[in-house]
């Protein structure tokens, strides 16, 4: 560890009846990792959007290399040499690789752009990062994980003194993430300052120096990574104590009846051959790396998507599911990873929200019964103990914790015995994970039966009676909780990948 | 290996696809028509899809960017107006309302580009205001009369040779060699300088484009300004091939422009597209208006045809591209 | 401000149509004071006519602009509607009650094959209507022989379909406009069609993955607005008894200016009927005020865009703002 | 914020207010005994129109009476010219010329004008079924007439074409609508009269193309065994380059001796058409005689330059005077009657007679 590169001293920024930034700093030291952590909403991201020009800061100092800097927009941060990596992805689809990576500053032959220069340039750039991807390929043609390479490597073709990590590990596989790790490393090496922001509690400890701690757009602390524990650091972003334990056994009982046989179902290439069952107040945890076809197997059984072959039967019965209506009239509900994009419809209330799937039944004569529909509301509001001012308030005003139990409250209304939860806690604070973990519990004790579909370990670990693992398109095992171990998992996992 | 690649990939691309629509309309009408083969028959197809060409080249910009401009059509008649009202009322000398006409339709594409990019106005919003002003605009420029540009023969009149030249008794349609030109160098510009670069990148993801450090604004706004100034351009070419401008007329003429590119492969969501395929859609449209009536359809007909083209072009691609995903 | 603002009803109805609304009357009150004789009913009768087609249009599009889509094939199809119904009555002597239910048919059909392309086929929006705006004056043509039509005359046998419009001065078209308007805002708001309308323009995946039919209810759009589009075709020829084939797209504009003008969003979503009959009754008047002040309708184009870019863009801030 | 909305629209209405300031002064203020007519004309586009203006105002001029001149942005858009004339009679002038885009569009206003007690002179075209005692007087050609007229002429030149061909000859008509009554009037009045003058001659006719013209014609004939075969087009909407297209269609036709365009619109796209074609002349047999109607620079050019044969031209310029001048009579209690005008005939010879000249405006 070496000199400080970066300081933010006191930073305060306020938005419109929120106050983003109270007297916030923050420093970089040369070739040091920095996790910046808190909850959604703790102001990390305003943060760096200040450092990087987005957000003008109303106070406080930004000293970069010992002077004293203020950057106007991304463009003026970059030139400088600090850089961030979003946790969307900023690919533009329809260009090559080369032409992204190069976007903003490409090298020119008068007034023409040098393409093959620059498809040589990043070819450079991807053989020193020992990363196998061709620069003249179409982005959209790539796959998540490698349009995330590509976005790094775009963040270090900048020649940047200062990279922010803004999530990345978001969208990468468990292979990717090592690899992501092995570049950091060799960032790390080459005296760059890195700022990293994650959720996960694993990565922190095995990538970072020290850790930064924000909560409610204020500075709580320092640590030293290797000197404090993950529950420190828990304390310290939700300010109370939170345990994380595997369940243990199984809560079914052994003689559940089964609510949902899948058999032999086959969609695209993300779904091959397919078959599992589901019994009735269990949770059934989908494991699997990015890409393993879960997300697909789901959206195929919910009807989403068009499927080719495989018979479902939902209670004993076979049933034909060619569209979501389908899987909605057998008591199938899907709550989907894309919250904003498949769940909710932002310019509408909480209640509207809430009967989105059972509208029929507040139809009184030709319109809607728009009191009944409130009441029902107001009765899920209170018992998944939503935080919303009134079941008027527009779904786009609530924290995606919030907005993810009116999804929860939508299917519920529709009284779904079967529901199907995509990564349900993905891009939530921990303490609105654990409220949602509770209520999983709670909806499994009345009866419900849900699959879990969940890219963290701990996540599958902690909430599922028994686990299927999935594999490119196949799936790889299923196994009882009590046998689970993250390494047979793992293993199952990666079993197709050669 | 990767040779034959490119061959079946140029097979799957609409353009190619459109091209070879485009020949066997052709070879249809001939086959269909006697007085469809004559060589002044070509001369009259070229002549009336100059200025459509030259609409259609610049909205691809805007198109490409996931936006619209309906300003076009009005706006072309509008700068036609001010710029002949010039000539021929006030004196001025031919290349100086030209000039006018190119720089009203560069300043209305300024307007737009602002309405769409510093305001945020939906594009398909903001043009349609602007094709309501320019065809209030153009009656108003000209005191509500039809403008005769300087005809054949006459004084000034030297601008419609631009487009057509005789030598002898043969008419050459020299436009098309612009066209042709223009072509390429709008597509050089697409494709290999950065405006065309940014305006692909603003269609294809815009916030990710301002991220990059782009100035989204100035090159939003730009394409806008591309496409104000080639509706100028056509403004000068519908002038030269026409005798009278009438106010109140060119609504519907960038319906015929953005068909074109439409059917020549530009994305109706942004991001995909190119001035080569925009060429060859217009020509589609005017094969079909030209065409049509010399297999003795009613002029009626023809418009019932052209709509039912312009959906098969489309459910064509959707269809594909179902296909594919399968 | 803020009370005004806070006002329950403001808040209803929403705080840019009030001051849309403050904008009519001024408009009323200024062009009154400019030109003495504005004042009284006559001019108010005439704009009342030009609001009658044009508000049924907008209220029409304003469906379809709820659920993020566009038809601007709805002044042709008007056309379309008034001359196959037309013609029916002229040279074939259906009676005058077939032809009203034939014109709001035609309009329905065209709604029928928009929506089920759009819907169905998912073919853009914008290229449907650039299609059907072409086969609606290609139908019309065709079937009409390329001949103008005119409906009968108010004095004769046939014309007791003029008494829709007016009954001597008494505005019987202006309380139908209404009648619809308040049936047209009580399914956009009270109805599942109308929820699912507008939540589908909102978010369509969101809306499909909660079991929800959104190619039937997208179509129904589509649909409602045929029909609306069916109606203005009867007050058109009501009120200005002719139509000519070829025609109607100069009415695409304003019936889609009055809608956004109203507050509706392109992006879909978010519809105002109230808005829509606001903004129609500001098209109409200024039309009518233009006329009246002796400028020509190249004018009233032009006042036309640019209030409507300025309305539309204190939406966007006002959005803005808020999120 | 919201003050920012209302500041905005405000200032939208003081737009208007501004407008309505300047507006009301260039309308006037009507003194004691002024007379004020208003004059609606079918639109601005064809110098035709601006002809008949000038005549108005020049009228206006001598009488020492005001007069204010609309009309639509194009012919089609009839609803607009209902709203002008309704505005016209909320005016309360003292008389209204009136151009109708249609006949029927106009019958309950002018009830309401009559009711008002305001008189209305037509010029241009006539209203046939108006209310009776409403129009005191229609200022017009007789359409039918003066397209007679260049079927007349044209023929006389066609002749010998005629006469001598071995197969069937074709002669081609564009109309720019075939809805308005001026112009199918004449439309129809070329083919009935050249129909006419052929049997005379012994050769056999037969009309075909736009359905309404095939079937309103006094005999259509049949295609396959007819002499002469006349063939009528009509663009899908009135702009000029679909004029100029269907003109091109039947010019490029082998058999084609002669055209006729049966306003200026349809005139200009004939010539426009043969821009690339070149086949129109004054030499009967080797050339297509084009027969034009109405003026203007383009029109005129072309019949100097030796590319058109001949037109029909109206006098609008007489036109719009005398239109002026019966309204003045009628608000000096004079009684008037119809006045009809002369559709005359002009080529390259007679352009510069005084009987001729004064009608050809630019």
């Amino acid at each position: 560890m070496g000199e400080v590169i970066l300081t933010m001293k006191d930073i305060d920024k306020s938005f419109p009846g929120v106050h983003a930034l109270d007297h916030v700093s923050f420093e970089v030291q040369k070739g040091e990792v920095h996790a910046l952590m808190g909850e959604n909403g703790a102001g990390k991201s305003t943060l760096m959007k200040v450092l990087t020009g987005i957000y003008t800061k109303d106070s406080g100092s930004i000293i970069f290399e010992g002077k004293e800097v203020e950057f106007h927009n991304a463009r003026e941060a970059q030139d400088a040499g600090v850089v961030i990596v979003h946790q969307e992805l900023n690919m533009l689809g329809h260009l090559t690789v080369a032409q992204n990576i190069f976007i903003g500053r490409e090298f020119k032959k008068g007034i023409k752009i040098d393409d093959k220069k620059m498809n040589e340039e990043a070819k450079k750039l991807f053989d020193k990062l020992n990363i196998d991807i061709d620069p003249t390929e179409t982005m959209s043609n790539l796959t998540v994980g490698k349009q995330q390479m590509c976005e790094i490597a775009k963040a270090i073709s900048h020649d940047a003194k200062v990279i922010v990590f803004d999530e990345p590990s978001a969208a990468l596989t468990e292979a990717e993430i090592q690899e992501l790790f092995k570049i950091i490393n060799d960032l790390r090496k080459q005296n760059l300052g890195i700022v990293y922001i994650s959720h996960r509690m694993d990565e922190i400890k095995v990538i970072t120096d020290r850790v930064t701690v924000m909560r409610d757009g204020t500075y709580v602390g320092t640590l030293i990574t290797k000197d404090c524990t993950k529950d420190d650091i828990i304390n310290m972003m939700v300010g109370r104590v939170i345990y994380e334990d595997p369940k243990s056994k199984s809560m079914v009982a052994p003689d559940a009846p089964v609510v949902l046989k899948v058999e032999h179902l086959n969609a695209g290439k993300m779904v091959q051959d397919v078959s599992f069952e589901l019994r009735k107040g269990e949770i059934l945890g989908f494991s699997g790396l990015m890409g393993a076809g879960r997300t697909e197997t789901a959206r195929a059984i919910f009807g989403a998507d068009p499927k080719q072959s495989g018979k479902i039967y939902v209670n004993g019965k076979e049933v034909t599911i060619n569209s979501p209506e389908d899987a909605v009239k057998c008591g199938i509900g899907y709550l989907s990873e894309d919250r904003k994009r498949y769940g909710i419809v932002v310019q509408k209330t909480v209640a509207e929200n809430s009967t989105m799937a059972f509208l029929e039944n507040f139809v009184k004569g030709l319109f809607i019964d728009k009191k009944a529909e409130k009441d029902i509301a107001q009765k899920y509001v209170d018992s998944l103990a939503t935080k919303t001012p009134s079941v008027d308030q527009l779904v786009v005003n609530l924290s995606g914790g919030n907005q993810q139990k009116v999804v929860i409250a939508k299917w519920l209304v529709r009284d779904c015995d079967i529901l199907i939860f995509d990564e349900p806690t993905r891009g939530i604070d921990v303490g609105a994970k654990n409220e949602i973990y509770k209520l999983m519990n709670k909806l499994a004790e009345e009866g419900k039966s849900i699959i879990m579909i969940s890219s963290e370990m701990t996540e599958i670990l902690r909430m599922s009676d028994r686990i299927v693992v999935m594999c490119e398109g196949k799936k790889t095992g299923e196994i009882g909780i009590e046998e689970a171990k993250q390494e047979t998992i793992m293993n199952m996992a990666t079993r197709e990948i050669k | 290996m990767n040779k034959k690649n490119n061959v079946l990939s140029k097979f799957n691309n609409q353009k190619f696809i459109v091209l070879l629509v485009v020949i066997a309309l052709f070879i249809f009408f001939s086959i269909m028509s006697p007085n469809f083969r004559k060589y002044t028959t070509v001369l009259s197809i070229l002549d009336y899809s100059y200025y459509i060409i030259l609409m259609a080249i610049g909205v691809t910009f805007p198109l490409i960017t996931g936006g619209v401009d309906l300003s076009i059509g009005t706006g072309l008649i509008c700068y036609s107006l001010a710029g002949g009202y010039l000539i021929v009322h006030c004196g001025w000398p031919t290349w100086a309302g030209m000039l006018v006409s190119v720089l009203f339709g560069v300043l209305i594409g300024l307007l737009n580009g602002c309405l769409v990019s510093l305001m945020n106005l939906p594009p398909f919003l903001a043009t349609l205001c602007t094709c309501m002003i320019t065809r209030g605009l153009g009656s108003l420029c000209s005191k509500g009369f039809g403008i005769p540009w300087p005809t054949a023969g006459t004084e000034g009149s030297w601008f419609r040779n631009i487009f057509k030249i005789t030598v002898g008794e043969t008419k050459y349609p020299i436009g098309f060699i612009w066209m042709i030109l223009l072509v390429i160098v709008m597509g050089f510009v697409l494709n290999h300088t950065k405006i065309g670069r940014y305006t692909i990148a603003i269609g294809s993801n815009k916030e990710a484009a301002m991220l990059s450090g782009i100035n989204v604004k100035f090159y939003h706004t730009m394409a806008y300004v591309i496409s104000g100034f080639f509706a100028g351009l056509a403004a000068i070419a519908y002038s030269a091939v026409f005798a009278t401008v009438q106010p109140g007329s060119g609504a519907g003429f960038e319906l015929e422009a953005i068909g074109g590119a439409i059917i020549g492969g530009v994305s109706a969501s942004g991001g995909v597209g190119s001035i080569s395929g925009s060429l060859i859609g217009v020509f589609v449209i005017c094969l079909l208006k030209t065409g049509l009536p010399y297999i003795g359809l009613q002029a009626n007909w023809q418009q019932i045809i052209t709509g039912l083209v312009l959906i098969g072009a489309v459910l064509v691609d959707i269809l594909k591209k179902k296909k594919a995903v399968k | 401000m803020e009370k005004i603002k806070q006002n329950p009803l403001v808040k209803k109805v929403g705080f840019n149509r009030v001051v849309l609304c403050c904008v009519l009357i001024l408009m009323y009150v200024l062009f009154c004071i400019a030109s003495p004789n504005f004042v009284g009913l006559p001019r108010i009768l005439s704009a009342l006519n030009y609001a009658y087609f044009l508000g049924f249009l907008s209220l029409g599009v304003t469906f379809v602009i709820a659920t993020g889509g566009i038809d601007f094939s709805i002044g042709p199809v008007m056309f379309c509607s008034a001359l196959v119904s037309g013609y029916c009555l002229t040279s074939y002597g259906m009676p005058v009650g077939v032809s009203l239910i034939i014109s709001i048919a035609v309009g329905l059909l065209f709604g029928i094959f928009n929506g089920y392309l759009v819907a169905y086929w998912s073919v853009p929006p914008f290229i449907v209507s650039m299609a059907s705006m072409n086969i609606a004056k290609g139908v019309a043509s065709v079937f009409t022989k390329t001949q103008s039509v005119s409906w009968p005359q108010g004095a004769s046998d046939q014309g007791w379909f003029r008494k829709l419009v007016k009954i001597g001065n008494i505005p019987v078209g202006l309380f139908i406009f209404i009648a619809v308007a308040i049936i047209c805002a009580m399914i956009l708001n009270k109805t599942k069609a109308g929820r699912y309308i507008l939540s589908l323009g909102s978010n369509k995946e969101a809306v499909r993955l909660s079991g929800v039919d959104v190619k039937k209810w997208e179509m129904l759009a589509y649909v409602i607005c045929g029909i609306l589009v069916g109606i203005a075709a009867i007050f058109f020829v009501g009120a200005y008894t002719t139509v000519q084939p070829g025609y109607g797209d100069q009415y695409n504009n304003e019936a889609i200016a009055g809608c956004v003008m109203g507050g509706t969003s392109m992006a879909g979503g978010l519809a105002s009927i109230a808005g829509t009959v606001i903004g129609v009754f500001i098209i109409a008047l200024l039309q009518e005020g233009i006329l009246a002040l002796g400028f020509t309708k190249d004018y009233q184009l032009i006042i036309t865009g640019i209030i409507v870019i300025v309305a539309v863009y204190a939406d966007v801030v006002a959005r803005r703002r808020k999120n | 914020m919201k003050k920012k909305v209302l500041a905005l629209l405000t200032s939208v209405a003081l737009v208007a207010t501004m407008l309505t300031a300047c507006g009301s002064e260039s309308a006037g203020s009507k003194g004691s005994g002024d007379l004020n007519f208003e004059i609606i004309v079918k639109s601005y586009q064809s110098s035709y129109w601006q002809a008949a203006v000038t005549g108005v105002n020049q009228k206006a001029g001598e009488l020492g009476v005001k007069v204010n001149c609309t009309g639509p942005n194009a012919e089609s858009d009839i609803a607009d010219q209902v709203n002008m004339l309704n505005n016209a009679i909320n005016n309360k002038p003292d008389g209204i010329g009136l151009a109708a885009c249609d006949q029927d569009a106009c019958l309950d206003s002018l009830q309401t004008a009559m009711d008002a007690g305001i008189p209305v002179v037509c010029f241009d075209s006539g209203i046939p079924n108006a209310p009776a005692g409403s129009v005191l007087s229609t200022v017009a050609t007789d359409n039918y007439a003066a397209g007679a007229t260049a079927a007349d002429n044209l023929y006389a030149a066609l002749k010998d074409t005629i006469a001598s061909a071995t197969a069937p000859v074709r002669v081609g008509e564009v109309n720019q609508e075939a809805t308005s009554e001026s112009i199918t009037s004449r439309g129809l009045g070329f083919i009935d009269k050249f129909t006419e003058l052929a049997k005379a001659d012994g050769k056999s006719v037969a009309v075909i193309g736009n359905e309404y013209f095939v079937n309103n014609c006094k005999e259509a004939g049949s295609e396959a065994d007819a002499d002469i075969i006349i063939e009528v087009a009509v663009p899908a909407q009135t702009t000029v380059e679909l004029c100029a297209t269907a003109a091109a269609t039947i010019l490029n036709k082998d058999d084609t001796i002669g055209m006729f365009g049966s306003n200026q619109v349809a005139a200009e796209g004939i010539l426009s058409a043969n821009e690339n074609l070149g086949v129109l002349g004054t030499t009967p047999g080797e050339t297509i005689l084009a027969a034009g109607f109405d003026a203007g620079s383009v029109i005129k050019s072309a019949i100097k330059g030796g590319t058109m044969y001949g037109a029909v031209t109206q006098s609008p310029l007489a036109m719009g005077q005398t239109t002026v001048e019966t309204l003045y009579k009628i608000a000096n209690g004079e009684k008037v009657s119809d006045i009809p005008t002369q559709g005359y005939w002009y080529n390259a010879d007679n352009m510069e007679d005084a009987s001729i000249a004064p009608n050809l405006y630019d």
